[in-house]
């Protein structure tokens, strides 16, 4: 369920995946490289992931918690490793459910929970030649 | 008893290698990373971090056996 | 904004209009036809529209009350008319903005509001060869 | 005065049309609605419907003006 790539991640092919006769409602959060973060302007990020085991397992346990609390059908997730550039997509997440408010809080749950929770870790690399780690939402 | 040890990220730059073998007598996964922050200098705070053994997220009183990896999990930022 | 068509929405051509190197978060929504809705066997849905200018003055409305509450970078809806089959997209949304926060509550609160809103009807078709015209969320 | 007037979804199927003609003397959109209600059996409730002009919405005590369109819209369900 959780794809760790180093190629750029293709929206499409995760979309066609979720797919459900009894589906009335897909909710997808794609989350992007901003030009600008904390008031620096970025230039590029480095995403470094854990073993891809521990990722997955740790996604697996967030995954199983989604399901005991949102009524929802299917979900799909997959997260960039390597380095990205401004406007680079670094994490997709698609939620399939019958009814649209489990779809959304489904969602939301699995990229908050995935923001702390899965082992990936992120550099920033700025204008000026700096460089940062960033912590969560940093 | 020997364990790899890896570390990622931050911890990773300031220990300056990604994994190692090492030899310990550590009862918890906790001591192991006192033990080896005092060895090599590395600053940050237990109570920030999480710990892996062999692939599977474990409290910090958990023993390794012989043989283990353990990961050491800086503050992550996925996403 | 509002993209009334009679013809299959491309989620993909809509995608592409929402970029901005600003843009942490996209969050899209998608509505599809289920094939059992209130516990009956659905063969089609009809979507029947009122005036294109009546339906993008209220939808404007709608935007214009989205981009008060929330800190939005743009947004787009597309909204199909005439008849669909199980597992068609019937509606598509989708919003940008620099935080993921922003994006799903400006994302459902199009949704919620539409479905109250914009001048489009529903007639379901079942598969005892009956039909009923739909209130909201029905 | 001559008005245009709309008919959506299930209130076209109880009127038999879209669109039709009215020459009338009805003061607001409100009553407009019952006129055309008591001629027609309409049966479906003002309270529920919403009602535009010109493309407008506008609240069941608008006044239409020679010439405007006036469109019935019954509960939506888009979406």
């Amino acid at each position: 369920m959780l794809q760790l790539t180093n190629s750029p991640i293709d929206p499409a092919a995760l979309r066609q995946q979720l797919v459900d006769t009894s589906s009335g409602a897909l909710v997808t959060f794609e989350g992007t490289v901003r030009d600008i973060n904390n008031r620096r302007d970025v230039t590029s990020l480095e995403y470094e992931a854990a073993e891809p085991e521990l990722a997955e397992n740790e996604f697996a346990a967030i995954a199983e918690e989604v399901r005991r609390r949102f009524q929802i059908i299917d979900l799909r997730c997959a997260h960039r490793t390597g380095t990205l550039k401004v406007g680079d997509l670094a994490v997709w997440i698609g939620v399939i459910a019958e009814h649209r408010a489990d779809a959304f809080d489904a969602c939301r749950y699995i990229i908050d929970e995935l923001k702390h929770r899965l082992p990936i870790w992120k550099k920033e690399h700025y204008a000026d030649g700096t460089s940062k780690w960033l912590m969560v939402d940093g | 008893m020997n364990l790899s040890v890896s570390y990622y990220a931050m911890l990773r730059e300031q220990r300056g290698l990604s994994n190692e073998a090492v030899e310990t007598d550590a009862a918890t996964a906790g001591d192991l990373y006192v033990e080896l922050a005092r060895e090599h200098g590395l600053t940050l705070k237990q109570e920030h971090m999480r710990v892996s053994i062999n692939n599977r997220m474990v409290n910090w009183d958990e023993q390794p056996n012989d043989g283990d990896t353990v990961a050491f999990l800086p503050p992550m930022s996925g996403g």
